[in-house]
C-alpha cells in the first residue's frame, strides 16, 4: 500500500496559490493600468484627411484657436472650422497643395473633383452622450485649452493628451487653481505661470502674489470659482 | 471545551451521578464502522430510481426556468417581469427574501445548536448546511438580476475606478450586498471545513482512481490527528460563534431594506428580530420538508431520528408564534400611529385587493403550526410534512404581502395600481425551486450528507471516560452528550430541588 | 518502490477504543515523547490534555482577522463617503456622525475577514493541505477514518529508539504495532 | 510610451456599408451623405428614405453642427470606433452649434392662432413655448405642446396619392396648371376654421380670377356660434374684467376658447397674478358652470349645475327671465326646486355685477343657447363699451357650410373642389349628410393634408401638407392679433406643399407649382405673398417686417369690434329645442364631446397626446362611452352603484378594492351598445362621476383604421388611414352624428353586451383622496367650524395628518466634514410651487414636459399595466361631500400635478446603492442615468411614486408594433426614425435598465447658470483691468431672478406653476407664492421637506347658492 498521492503534490497547492494570487494580482494591476482610459483614451491619433498641423497655423502662423474654433467660448460645444473658414485663406495659400484635395472636392467649383461635400474630421476627442462637457463655462472662468487639450499648438497631428475620465475632470474640479489662468491667457498655449509672475511684478506684488500656487489660489478667490462635484453639474 | 463544567463535580461533591435513561440520539446500538458505512453508502452505491426521478425534472426545470428565463430577461429588460412604475418590486424581491429566509435554518442548525450544545443538530446540520448554501445561491439570482442593467451590477463593487465614483455606504441595498455575500462565503467555509473529515472518511474507502483523487485533494490530506483535531475544534467553534451573530445579521439587514423606508408598512422598527424568526421559522420548515422525505430514501431513520424532528417542529412551533405575535403587533402599532397612511396600509392588506394573500399568510404561519402543541402531531411525520409545506408557502406569501400589498398601496391613491406577475417571473421562480432541489439531490449523491465524524462523537463509547468515569471524574472533561446530559439535567434538577 | 530507499518514520499502533487511546496518551506523555500524535475518527475530549497540547492559537489570528476586517470596512466607508467624494444623501451627514450608517458594512466585513482567517489559520495551522504522508501507506490506518485509533511515534522524537518505543506502545496496549517508512 | 498613430480605414467603395450606431452616434448612410451635401435644413428633402436614416437625439449638433459618421467598428482602432466631425461646408448664419435658436412663430387653430416660440437646434424645431410678449398669449395647451411631434410623426404623410396610389409630381403638376388656366373651372374650396390674413387675401384673388369658385369652411367640431352673432363675428371674453362668469357648457379654459384665459386664472388666485398683494376674495372671480359632463371648466367652478344637456336650454331661458331678458316661449319650464334655487342665486349674484360679467356658451350648444347668452349678456350690460364680452368681427366671412358644399356638389356647381380644411371630412361628416358619396362624384377632388386619412384615400389627389413649422403663413390669435407663421425648417419630405403653395400655384397663369425653397433656392411663394399681405398691415420695408420676423405677430392689429346679429332664424332655432325634455333611461341623451387629446381625430396619430390620458376619464390609447354611477347601475351593466370609494360589504371598510373590472393590465371596460338615430355603435363604457344622468358622452375622432392586431377584430382593415400610433386605437362615433344632433343626440338606447369586455389603459383607477388631504381646498365662504376665509388660508397646513402629526425632526444635521451645510451652494437653491387654484389639470405641462425631457412613448399595453414613462402625473381626484345635504353625485374635482418633488431629505437617495441619485449643491435631486443599474429601490421609497422606470428599451424598440418590447434583440428597432430628430440634444436619451424623473430641467437650470458665469468675461473686460485683478461678486453669479422657466412652468396657461431660486427672496414669484398661507408640503408628515409645495385650491362660492356650504371642503374636515 503505497500513498495515493506522490510526495511532490505536497508543496503543490502552495505553489498553486502562489502563483494565482501573482496572476489575479498582475491581472488586476495590468488591468488598473491598461483599462483605463489614461491609457486606452490618451495618446489617440487618428490620420486626418487632410494633414492639418496645428504647429504650423497656432504656432508658426500665430493663428488664435478662435479664428477656426469660433463658437468656442460662447457655446457648450466647440466648433470644428467650417470649409469655408479653411478657404478664405487657402483659396490664395497653398492653393495647389495636394494635401488639400479634399478641401477643393468641398469648395473649390472649379476643381474636377468637385463634390460639394463637407470634410470628414476624425474625432479625436470623444465625451460620452451622457456628458455634457461646457467650453465656454470654462474658457470664460479662467481655464485654458492647454489644460484638457495640451500643447495643441506643438502637435504636427493632433492627439489626446489627457484621459478626459470622471476621475481626471473630478481632480480639477476639486482643485481648479492648478489649472486657472488669468483670462487674457486662456487662449495662449505657451503660458508659463512664472513667466506671467515675472511679466506683471507690479500687480502681482499688489495682490500678494509670489508663487505660481499663490497665483492659483488668487485666482479662485477673485474670480469666485466653486466648482461643483455633484451629479447634475455635467449628467442631465 | 465545556470549560464550564470543569470543576463542577468538586463543588458540588456529594451530587451522586443520576443514572438516568437517556433518550439516544443513534438508535439500536450501532458501531461506528455501521454509522461509516452507512453514510458512505449513499454516496458510493448507484443512486436509487427515485433519485433519477427527481433529479432529472429538478435540472430541466432550473436550465429552463433559470438559464432560459434569464437568457430572456437579461436580453430584453426587466419589463419582461410585472412590475410596474407604481409597483417597482414584486415576486424578485419576494423571492429573494423567501430564499435568504430559508437560508438561514442551516448555519443556525449548526453555529446556535453548536454553541448551545444541542447534539441532536449533528445528524442534520449538514444537510441544513447545503441547503444554506444552495438557497443562498437560489436568493442570490433575484437581486443580482431583478436590476435594469445587470451588465453594471460590478458599481456594487467599491474598487477604484476611472470615474472616481463610489459606492452610497448609507444604502441598505449596500448593506445587502455585503451581508449576502458574507453569509455566502461563512456558510460555505463553514459547510467544508465541516466536511473535510468525512471526506476523508469517503477517501479511504475509494479504491484508487479519479474518485480518490477528487475526494483526496478535497479532503487536504486529512489524517485525524489529535494535533489537528485541537485546530480544528477550535476553528469550528470560532465559525459557529461568528456565524451565529452573522446569521442574524444577514436577516436583520434584509429587513433594513424595507425598515429604513419610508414606506407605510415597510417603516417599522419591528422588522429585524420578526424577519430573523421568520427566517428561523421557514428555514426549518424547509429542512423538514427536504430532511423527512431524505432519511426515508437513504435509510437514514436510526440517525434522523423522532427527536430531531419533534425537536424541529418544537422550534417551528415557537418561531412561528414569534410571528404570529410580530403580525399582530404591525396591526397595532399601524392602529396605534393615528397616521392614516399607516392604518390604511395595513388595512388594504388585511381586506384590499391581496387580502388572500394576508389570509394565506396568516393561516399558513401562524395558524398551522400551532398544531405542534400535540405531541402527535409532531409524531406523525405525515402532519409535520403538511404544516412544514404550509409553512414554506406562508412564509413566501410573506414576503409577497409585505412587498407587494404594500407598494400597491401607497401615499397618493392616484398612483395605486395592482400587481400582477409574469409567466417569466413565475418561470424563474419555478426554476429555481429546481435549482435547489437539482442541487441538493447533487449534494447528496456526491458529499456525505452527515456530519460522520461528529455523529460517531454522540455515541456513549466515544467518551474516553466511558468505561472509567468513576475513576477520572478530576479530569471533568464531560465529553459523550450523553455524559453532558446527565451532568446538566442532574444539576437543572438540584437547583429545582434547592 | 522496492528499490527506492527508505527512510524510517516511525511506528504506528493502534488501540481498541477512544478510552484505550486516551490512557495510552498519557502514558506516552508521561514519558516525555514530542512528535507524536494520537489518530481517531472523531476528536476525543480531554485527548489535549492527554498528551499534553495547548490550547489552539487560533482565535488571537481570528481577533487579528477580525479587527483588520473593522478597520478596513470604516476607513473604506469613510475616506469614500465623507473624505474623497462625500455626496448629498437624504440630507445626511458626510461627517463622523455618518458612521452610523457605516455599522452594517464594518459589521459584514469584521465577520469576513474573520471567517477567512479561521480558513487560512486553521490551514496553517493544521499544515494542510499535505496530500501524502507517510501514515498513508499503511493500510491499518485507513481505518482512522472509520473506527481505527492509532498512535504513531516519529522516528525525529529523540527519545525514539526503534526496540523501546516499540515496546512502550506494546505495554500500553497498542496491537498491530508497525514500522512506517518513508519514501525518500 | 510612443504615441499609437491609428489610420483611418480605407474607405470601402460602396458607402452604405458604414452605417451610423445606436443612440448617440450616428451611422453613416447614403441619405446621410445626400443630407451632408444639401447642410442645413435643406436636408429635409432626403428624410425620403427614412428607414434608412437612422438620428439621434444629439444628431442636431452632430448631423449638421459638427456631425460625427462612425465608420462601423473597423477594428483597425482597437480602441474605440472611429467617428468623425463633419462641419458645414459654408456655416450658415445665426447657427452657433450646440446653442439653440428661437424663432417667433405660430399655430394656426380655429379658435386663433397660438403664438409659439420655437426652440430650433441648428434648424430643427425641438420644443415649443408660448410667446409670452405677445398681446394674446395664452401658454400653451396639451395639443400645442405636442404640434412638434407631428412635423416628425413617422407616419406623416409623405407622397403624392393618385386615387389611393402613390403618383409622381409632373402628374400633379399637370392637373394643377390645368385647373390654373381654366379660369372657369367649378372650382370649390374647403379651408378650415382658423383665419389666416393671406388665406383670405388670397381667396379674394381666386374669387376675382375664378369666377365659378365657390368657398367653404369646415371643421368637424368648431360647432356654429355665428347663428346667433352673424356671419363671421365672434364673441370673446376678456376674463381679467369678469368678476363672474357663467359657462353654459363652455369648456373655455380648454377645448371650446373664448379668449385668453390667462386672465380668468389670475382671478382664481385670491394673491392675484404674481402672489403680490393679500389674499383678497374680493378680487378672486366666480364661475358658475351648467354642464352635463365633468369639463376641466367644470372642475375649476364654484358653483356646478349638473344638468343633462337636454336640459341647458330650459335653464338658460329660466336665467335669462331671472334676469329680464327676452325669451321667446315655447322652452319648458323649469321646475325642479333645486334648480329653481339655483338658478335664482345665481341671478341675483350676475345682477350684482352688471357690466362685470360674463356669459359663454358652449360653441356647439344649439343656436338658442348662444341667442339666450347673448339676451343675457345684453341685458346686464356685459357687452361692448367696457364690458368683458366684445364680438369681433373676422375675416372669414362668406364661406359656405358643408351642406351647401354638399349640395353644390351634388347640384354640379362644382366639379373640383381642394380640400384644405385641417378636418377630414369624409369621415367626421355627420352620418345623414352622406359627405362621402357626394365627395366621391367630384371629377377632381384635391386634398391637402398631413395624414393619410379617410379623405386622402377619397379624394383623386393627395398632396402630403408641410407642417406648420414648415411652412410660410399668418394667423390671426383670439382677438384677432396678426401674428406670423414662419417656417423653422424646410420640409422634410420633398412633396409636402402648404395651402398658401397651393393656392398661389392655381393664381398663376400658367399654374407653376412651387414649394419648398421654390424656384431654384429661392423663397417659397408663400414668403411673397405673406410678406405682402403684411405690408398691408404692418408697414412697407425692411424694419417692420425684421420686427415681425422677431416679435412674431403686429400690435394693435387686433379684429375690428361690432354687433352682434343674430341671423333671421332665431324663432326657429328656439323651436328646435323647444321640445327638449330631460333624458330618462329609456331615451338617453349621447353627447358627442371633442377629445382632449386627439381633438375631432385629426391628432390621432400623435403618441404624446395619444399617450396623455384624457384629463377627467384618465383613460388614454382610447375613447370610451361615459355613463354616471346611478345610470350605469339602471341600464343593467353594473348590480350596484360604483362608489368613488367603495365600501367592502364583508368588512365595512373602505377597502380600496380592485374595480369590478379589475385592475391594471387586467382591467377591462364592460361593452355596451348605444343605438341612436338608427345608427349602433358597441363601445366600452366607464364610470364618469359627476355626470348628469342617464346621459352618455362619447368623445369623437378615434377608430379611424384597423388591422389584424385589434383586440375587437373589427374592421374595415384601413391600417393605412393611420400609423402605428392610431391604428386599432378607440371606437368611431362620427356615424351616430346627424347634422341636426352633431353636438348631441336624443332618445339613445343603451344595451349592455353581457360578458363582452375592452381591455383599457387607464392612468389612475382610483378616483379620491381616501381621507387623505393630498389636493387641498378650502373656501372663501365661512365654514361653521373651520372658520372664515383668514382662517381657513392659516389652516391649510393643518389639513389631514398634519392636524396632528408631529414635526418630524431628525438626529442629524446636514453639515460635511467642514462644518458646511450639505445644500452648500449660496447662489441658487431651487424650488417650485403649484397652484391648485390655478390648475385645471390640462396636461399642458405634462406634453411640454415629454417634449422637453425625450420622454419617450410606451404603448398602450405598457400604459395600462402602469409603466407610463410621464414625468408629471395629473392624478386627479373627486371628493364628495357625506353630508346628506350636499349632492354626492356631483363631487368637486380636484387636479394634482406630481412629479418629482426634489425633497431636500430625499429618501431615494439613501437607498441608492451606487450614488446614482444625490443632491447637488443647489437642492437638485440629480439623477445620473448613466451611474444606475436599475435596482428600482429608490421608486419603491418615494412616497410620491414620481420615478419611472425604462423597464423596455422605448427609445430604441418600437413600443407600438405588437409584442415588440417583448421580442427583445429581435424586436423591430426605431432609431433613426423620424421622432428621434425631436429630441432635446441636452437630455440624456435614457436606455433599458435606468430610472428616470424630473429634475427641474436641470438642461435649462445649468444653461442660465453658465450663461451667467460667461459674464466673467464681460466684468473683466468692462474693468479694463488684467483679469487677477479683478475680483468677480458672488452677486454677479446669480442668475437674475426669473430669467428662466422650466418646461411645464413655461407651458402653463394659468400660470400655476412658480418656479425660482430661494435665495433671490421676495423678488422671485416662487418665493412669493410659497409665502402665502395656502403653500403646504404634500404629506409633509414624512419629513421629506419636499422643494415643490402646493397652494390650496380656493373655492369663492356664493354664500347665497344652496350648495355654497358644500364648495371648498373637498380635504378641510380631513385629519
Amino acid at each position: 500500500m503505497a500513498n495515493f498521492f506522490p510526495r511532490w503534490s505536497n508543496l503543490l497547492p502552495l505553489k498553486i496559490a502562489v502563483c494565482a494570487g501573482a496572476a489575479v494580482g498582475g491581472i488586476a494591476l495590468a488591468f488598473s493600468y491598461y483599462a483605463t482610459p489614461k491609457t486606452l483614451v490618451a495618446g489617440y491619433q487618428p490620420t486626418q484627411p487632410i494633414p492639418f498641423s496645428h504647429k504650423i497655423h497656432v504656432d508658426q502662423i500665430g493663428l488664435d484657436c478662435r479664428y477656426c474654433h469660433s463658437f468656442v467660448d460662447v457655446s457648450g460645444h466647440s466648433n470644428v472650422p467650417t470649409g469655408n473658414t479653411c478657404w478664405n485663406c487657402h483659396q490664395h495659400v497653398q492653393r495647389e497643395s495636394p494635401k488639400l484635395a479634399p478641401l477643393h472636392r468641398s469648395l473649390d467649383k472649379s476643381y474636377p473633383g468637385y463634390d460639394g461635400k463637407p470634410i470628414e474630421w476624425v474625432r479625436v476627442h470623444k465625451a460620452p452622450d451622457y456628458v455634457y462637457f461646457n467650453h465656454s463655462a470654462h474658457l470664460n472662468r479662467g481655464i485654458s485649452c492647454q489644460s484638457c487639450h495640451g500643447r495643441i499648438d506643438q502637435m504636427e497631428v493632433v492627439y489626446q493628451v489627457e484621459s478626459h475620465s470622471m476621475g481626471w475632470c473630478l481632480e480639477c474640479h476639486r482643485a481648479p487653481e492648478k489649472n486657472l489662468r488669468p483670462l487674457e491667457e486662456v487662449f495662449n498655449l505657451k503660458y508659463d505661470a512664472q513667466q506671467y509672475i515675472d511679466q506683471h511684478p507690479g500687480e502681482m506684488t499688489e495682490l500678494g502674489v509670489k508663487t505660481t500656487e499663490d497665483l492659483g489660489l488668487k485666482l479662485k478667490a477673485q474670480f469666485n470659482v466653486n466648482p461643483k462635484m455633484s451629479c447634475s453639474t455635467c449628467h442631465r | 471545551m465545556a470549560s464550564t463544567t470543569q470543576n463542577a463535580p468538586a463543588t458540588t461533591p456529594e451530587i451522586k451521578l443520576p443514572v438516568l435513561q437517556r433518550e439516544k440520539l443513534i438508535l439500536n446500538q450501532r458501531s461506528y464502522h455501521w454509522i461509516t458505512d452507512r453514510i458512505c453508502s449513499v454516496v458510493e452505491n448507484k443512486q436509487p430510481l427515485l433519485w433519477w426521478l427527481l433529479f432529472i425534472p429538478s435540472a430541466l426545470m432550473a436550465l429552463i426556468g433559470v438559464v432560459g428565463g434569464l437568457t430572456y430577461l437579461v436580453s430584453t429588460g426587466v419589463g419582461v417581469w410585472g412590475m410596474t412604475n407604481r409597483v417597482f418590486w414584486g415576486w424578485d424581491i419576494t423571492n429573494f427574501v423567501f430564499w435568504i429566509g430559508i437560508g438561514h435554518a442551516g448555519t443556525l442548525i449548526s453555529a446556535v445548536l453548536f454553541l448551545t450544545r444541542q447534539n441532536w443538530r449533528t445528524s442534520i446540520n449538514r444537510a441544513a448546511e447545503a441547503m444554506t448554501i444552495f438557497a443562498v445561491c437560489c436568493a442570490g439570482i433575484f437581486p443580482a438580476f431583478h436590476v435594469g442593467r445587470v451588465w453594471f451590477a460590478w458599481f456594487l463593487a467599491p474598487v477604484p475606478n476611472a470615474n472616481g465614483i463610489w459606492q452610497n455606504f448609507k444604502s441598505p441595498l449596500l448593506w445587502d450586498v455585503f451581508a449576502v455575500s458574507t453569509y455566502f462565503t461563512a456558510s460555505v467555509i463553514f459547510w467544508y471545513l465541516g466536511m473535510v473529515p468525512d471526506l476523508a472518511t469517503i477517501r479511504d474507502r475509494c479504491k484508487p482512481g479519479l474518485r480518490k483523487l477528487l475526494y483526496g485533494i478535497f479532503s487536504l490530506g486529512w489524517r485525524g490527528g489529535n494535533r489537528q483535531w485541537s485546530h480544528y475544534e477550535m476553528a469550528y467553534l470560532l465559525l459557529a460563534s461568528l456565524s451565529t451573530p452573522l446569521v442574524l445579521s444577514v436577516h436583520s439587514v434584509v429587513s433594513f431594506d424595507f425598515a429604513t423606508s419610508v414606506v407605510p408598512g415597510w417603516h417599522t422598527t419591528i422588522f429585524p428580530p420578526y424577519f430573523v424568526a421568520g427566517a428561523i421559522f421557514g428555514g426549518f420548515a424547509m429542512v423538514l420538508t427536504i430532511m423527512i422525505p431524505a432519511r426515508y430514501i437513504y435509510g437514514l431513520q436510526d440517525m434522523i431520528t423522532m427527536k430531531h424532528i419533534d425537536n424541529m417542529a418544537k422550534i417551528i412551533l415557537l418561531t412561528g408564534t414569534i410571528v404570529g405575535y410580530a403580525y399582530l403587533m404591525e396591526l397595532f402599532v399601524a392602529f396605534y400611529s393615528g397616521a392614516i397612511y399607516e392604518m390604511s396600509a395595513f388595512k388594504y392588506r388585511l381586506a384590499g385587493p391581496h387580502w388572500w394573500a394576508y389570509a394565506a399568510m396568516m393561516s399558513c404561519n401562524v395558524l398551522s403550526p400551532q398544531i405542534f402543541w400535540f405531541k402527535w402531531c409532531r409524531e406523525n411525520l405525515w402532519v409535520v410534512m403538511i404544516v412544514a409545506m404550509f409553512v414554506n408557502a406562508g412564509m413566501w406569501f410573506e414576503r409577497f404581502v409585505i412587498i407587494v400589498t404594500t407598494l400597491e398601496r401607497m401615499f397618493l391613491p392616484g398612483d395605486w395600481k395592482t400587481y400582477s406577475p409574469s409567466g417569466v417571473e413565475m418561470m424563474i421562480f419555478v426554476g429555481t425551486i429546481g435549482m435547489f432541489l437539482a442541487l441538493f439531490l447533487l449534494f447528496l449523491r456526491f458529499l456525505p450528507c452527515i456530519n460522520i465524524a461528529e455523529v460517531k462523537w454522540t455515541l456513549l463509547e466515544s467518551d474516553p471516560h466511558f468505561d472509567d468515569k468513576e475513576h477520572h471524574p478530576d479530569h471533568g472533561i464531560v465529553a459523550s452528550a450523553a455524559y453532558q446530559h446527565e451532568v446538566a439535567t442532574s444539576y437543572g434538577n438540584a437547583a429545582d430541588a434547592k | 518502490m522496492s528499490t527506492t530507499r527508505k527512510r524510517v518514520y516511525g511506528y504506528l499502533a493502534e488501540f481498541k477504543s477512544a478510552s484505550a487511546l486516551y490512557k495510552a496518551a498519557e502514558q506516552i506523555r508521561d514519558a516525555g515523547f514530542r512528535k507524536w500524535d494520537c489518530y481517531s475518527p472523531y476528536p476525543i475530549h480531554g485527548l489535549d490534555s492527554a498528551m499534553g497540547l495547548k490550547r489552539s492559537i487560533l482565535p488571537w489570528f481570528v481577533f487579528c482577522g477580525g479587527i483588520t476586517g473593522t478597520a478596513t470596512a470604516f476607513t473604506l466607508a469613510y475616506t469614500t463617503q465623507v473624505v474623497i467624494y462625500p455626496t448629498v444623501v437624504q440630507g445626511k451627514p458626510a461627517n463622523l456622525f455618518t458612521t452610523a450608517a457605516f455599522f452594517p458594512v464594518m459589521f459584514e466585513l469584521t465577520i469576513l475577514f474573520s471567517v477567512l482567517t479561521v480558513l487560512f489559520g486553521v490551514l496553517a495551522l493544521m499544515q494542510l493541505p499535505r496530500l501524502n504522508h507517510p501514515l498513508f501507506a499503511s493500510r491499518q490506518f485507513q481505518r482512522v477514518t472509520d473506527d481505527g485509533f492509532f498512535i504513531a511515534i516519529e522516528a525525529r522524537d529523540p527519545k525514539f529508539s526503534p526496540s523501546g518505543t516499540k515496546d512502550l506502545l506494546g505495554e500500553i496496549g497498542g496491537a498491530n504495532i508497525e514500522l512506517v517508512e518513508e519514501e525518500d | 510610451m510612443s504615441k499609437r498613430i491609428l489610420h483611418h480605414p480605407e474607405k470601402p467603395s460602396d458607402a452604405s456599408t458604414i452605417a451610423w450606431r445606436s443612440q448617440g452616434q450616428l451611422e453613416d448612410t447614403p441619405s446621410f451623405r445626400e443630407w451632408l451635401e444639401r447642410e442645413f435644413p435643406q436636408g429635409a428633402a432626403e428624410m425620403a428614405d427614412e428607414s434608412e436614416c437612422e438620428t439621434s437625439r444629439r444628431s442636431f449638433l452632430k448631423l449638421m453642427g459638427a456631425s460625427t459618421a462612425l465608420a462601423g467598428f473597423g477594428m483597425m482602432a482597437c480602441r474605440r470606433p472611429e467617428s468623425y466631425i463633419v462641419p458645414y461646408t459654408h456655416a450658415p448664419e445665426w447657427v452657433i452649434p450646440g446653442k439653440a435658436t428661437y424663432y417667433a412663430s405660430s399655430m394656426p387653430r380655429s379658435g386663433g392662432a397660438t403664438p409659439l416660440v420655437v426652440t430650433t437646434f441648428e434648424g430643427r424645431p425641438t420644443k415649443l413655448a408660448p410667446n409670452e410678449i405677445h398681446p394674446d398669449n395664452e401658454g400653451t395647451d396639451a395639443i400645442a405642446q405636442a404640434s412638434v411631434l407631428d412635423l416628425y410623426s413617422p407616419s406623416r404623410s409623405r407622397a403624392i396619392l393618385k386615387s389611393g396610389k402613390k403618383a409622381k409630381r409632373a402628374d400633379l403638376d399637370q392637373v394643377i396648371a390645368g385647373l390654373a388656366t381654366n379660369k372657369a373651372a367649378k372650382v370649390g374650396f374647403l379651408f378650415g376654421a382658423d383665419d389666416s390674413p393671406t388665406r383670405n387675401r388670397l381667396r379674394a384673388k381666386l374669387a376675382s380670377k375664378f369666377s365659378a369658385a365657390k368657398f367653404y369652411q369646415y371643421e368637424a367640431l368648431t360647432g356654429d356660434a355665428s347663428v346667433a352673432v352673424g356671419d363671421g363675428v365672434k364673441l370673446g371674453v376678456d376674463f381679467a374684467k369678469a368678476d363672474i362668469i357663467l359657462s353654459l357648457d363652455c369648456d373655455f379654459t380648454c377645448l371650446d376658447s373664448q379668449g385668453p384665459v390667462s386672465a380668468f386664472y389670475d382671478r382664481r388666485k385670491p394673491e392675484g397674478r404674481d402672489y403680490s398683494q393679500k389674499p383678497d376674495q374680493s378680487k378672486m372671480n366666480r364661475l358658475y358652470m351648467v354642464e352635463a359632463a365633468y369639463s376641466l371648466t367644470g372642475g375649476m367652478a364654484d358653483h356646478r349645475l349638473r344638468v343633462s344637456v337636454s336640459e341647458i336650454p330650459a335653464i338658460a331661458a329660466q336665467i335669462a327671465k331671472e334676469l329680464g331678458a327676452s325669451v321667446p316661449g315655447g322652452l319648458p319650464a323649469v321646475t325642479e326646486e333645486k334648480q329653481l334655487k339655483w338658478i335664482k342665486g345665481l341671478a341675483d349674484d350676475l345682477k350684482s355685477k352688471r357690466g362685470k360679467s360674463a356669459v359663454v356658451a358652449g360653441s356647439r350648444q344649439p343656436a338658442a343657447v348662444h341667442h339666450l347668452a347673448l339676451a343675457i349678456n345684453q341685458a346686464l350690460g356685459n357687452l361692448g363699451g367696457n364690458g368683458p364680452v366684445t364680438a369681433y368681427q373676422t375675416e372669414n366671412t362668406g364661406l359656405g357650410t358643408l351642406a351647401s358644399l354638399k349640395a353644390d356638389i351634388d347640384g354640379g356647381v362644382i366639379d373640383t373642389l381642394l380640400v384644405l380644411t385641417p378636418s377630414n371630412p369624409v369621415y367626421d361628416a355627420p352620418a345623414d349628410l352622406d359627405f362621402a358619396s357626394s365627395y366621391a362624384k367630384l371629377a377632381t377632388s384635391i386634398h391637402l393634408g398631413g395624414r393619410t386619412d379617410a379623405t386622402a384615400f377619397a379624394s383623386t389627389w393627395h398632396i402630403p401638407a408641410a407642417h406648420y413649422l414648415e411652412s410660410w403663413s399668418d394667423a390671426r390669435t383670439s382677438r384677432g392679433v396678426y401674428t406670423i407663421v414662419q417656417p423653422m425648417i424646410l420640409p422634410l419630405y420633398p412633396d409636402c406643399v402648404s395651402d398658401l403653395e397651393l393656392m398661389v400655384a392655381l393664381l398663376t397663369d400658367d399654374g407653376k407649382f412651387l414649394n419648398g425653397e421654390g424656384n431654384s433656392g429661392a423663397a417659397s411663394p408663400a414668403y411673397d405673398e405673406v410678406r405682402a399681405t403684411f405690408e398691408g398691415i404692418g408697414g412697407k420695408g425692411e424694419a417692420p417686417w425684421k420686427k415681425l420676423l422677431r416679435d412674431g405677430f403686429v400690435a394693435d392689429s387686433g379684429y375690428k369690434t361690432t354687433t352682434p346679429k343674430a341671423s333671421a332664424s332665431v324663432a326657429k332655432d328656439f323651436a328646435a329645442v323647444a321640445g327638449f325634455a330631460a333624458p330618462t333611461i329609456d331615451s338617453l341623451d349621447v353627447v358627442f364631446a371633442t377629445d382632449a387629446s386627439i381633438l375631432d381625430g385629426r391628432y390621432i396619430d400623435n403618441g404624446w397626446l395619444q399617450e396623455a390620458p384624457d384629463p377627467i376619464s384618465k383613460l388614454s390609447w382610447d375613447n370610451a362611452a361615459l355613463i354616471a354611477p346611478k345610470t350605469a347601475k339602471a341600464l343593467g351593466i353594473y348590480d350596484e352603484v360604483i362608489a368613488l370609494e367603495p365600501v367592502s360589504p364583508y368588512t365595512g371598510m373602505k377597502n380600496a378594492p380592485r374595480s369590478p373590472d379589475n385592475e391594471a393590465q387586467k382591467r377591462t371596460a364592460r361593452m355596451i351598445r348605444v343605438e341612436v338615430n338608427g345608427k349602433t355603435l358597441e363601445l366600452p363604457m366607464l364610470i364618469a362621476f359627476g355626470q348628469a344622468e342617464n346621459t352618455v358622452v362619447i368623445s369623437l375622432g378615434y377608430g379611424q383604421g384597423f388591422d389584424d392586431e385589434d383586440e375587437l377584430k373589427r374592421g374595415p382593415k384601413n391600417a393605412a388611414h393611420v400609423g402605428l400610433v392610431g391604428v386599432n386605437r378607440g371606437f368611431n362615433a362620427y356615424p351616430l352624428r346627424t347634422s341636426a344632433s352633431s353636438y348631441f343626440a336624443k332618445g339613445a338606447k343603451v344595451t349592455n353586451l353581457e360578458g363582452k369586455r375592452y381591455s383599457v389603459a387607464l392612468v389612475q383607477e382610483h378616483n379620491s383622496m381616501y381621507g387623505r388631504a393630498l389636493a387641498r381646498e378650502i373656501s372663501t365662504m365661512t365654514d361653521d367650524k373651520k372658520g372664515d376665509f383668514s382662517a381657513q388660508l392659516a389652516g391649510v397646513s393643518k389639513q389631514g395628518v398634519d392636524a396632528h402629526a408631529e414635526k418630524p425632526i431628525s438626529l442629524y444635521q446636514s453639515k460635511d466634514r467642514k462644518g458646511q451645510p450639505l445644500l452648500s451652494d449660496p447662489l441658487h437653491q431651487w424650488a417650485m410651487a403649484i397652484d391648485l387654484s390655478a390648475c385645471s389639470g390640462c396636461n399642458a405641462c405634462l406634453v411640454a414636459c415629454q417634449a422637453e425631457n425625450n420622454i419617450p412613448i410606451v404603448g398602450k399595453r405598457q400604459v395600462a399595466m402602469g409603466r407610463e414613462m410621464h414625468w408629471i402625473r395629473m392624478d386627479r381626484y373627486f371628493a364628495a361631500q357625506d353630508d346628506p345635504k350636499a349632492d354626492a353625485d356631483n363631487p368637486a374635482m380636484v387636479p394634482q400635478p406630481v412629479a418629482c418633488m426634489q425633497c431636500e431629505k430625499a429618501p431615494c437617495e439613501t437607498v441608492c446603492p451606487v450614488n446614482a441619485t444625490v443632491h447637488s449643491e443647489d437642492g437638485l435631486n440629480a439623477m445620473a442615468y448613466n451611474r444606475c443599474i436599475g435596482t428600482r429601490y429608490c421608486a419603491n421609497n418615494c412616497p410620491y411614486k414620481a420615478r419611472r422606470f425604462n423597464f423596455f428599451d422605448y427609445n430604441k424598440r418600437n413600443p407600438l408594433i405588437a409584442n415588440n418590447l417583448y421580442k427583445g434583440p429581435f424586436g423591430e428597432k426605431q432609431v433613426g426614425a423620424a421622432p428621434h430628430l425631436q429630441k432635446n440634444p441636452n437630455v440624456t436619451v435614457r436606455m433599458r435598465g435606468v430610472m428616470e424623473k424630473c429634475t427641474y430641467c436641470v438642461q435649462r437650470i445649468k444653461d442660465a447658470v453658465i450663461r451667467q458665469k460667461a459674464t466673467t468675461k464681460e466684468q473683466v473686460l468692462e474693468a479694463g483691468k488684467p483679469s487677477p485683478e479683478v475680483k468677480i461678486a458672488n452677486q454677479s453669479l446669480r442668475v437674475p431672478v426669473d430669467s428662466f422657466k422650466v418646461a411645464c412652468q413655461e407651458a402653463c396657461s394659468a400660470g400655476a406653476i412658480s418656479f425660482g431660486n430661494q435665495k433671490d427672496g421676495a423678488a422671485s414669484r416662487m418665493n412669493r407664492a410659497k409665502a402665502s398661507d395656502r403653500n403646504y408640503q404634500l404629506l409633509n408628515y414624512i419629513g421629506t421637506i419636499p422643494r415643490t409645495s402646493y397652494l390650496a385650491r380656493v373655492k369663492n362660492p356664493n354664500p347665497a347658492m344652496p350648495d355654497a356650504p358644500f364648495i371648498g371642503k373637498a380635504t378641510i374636515d380631513m385629519v
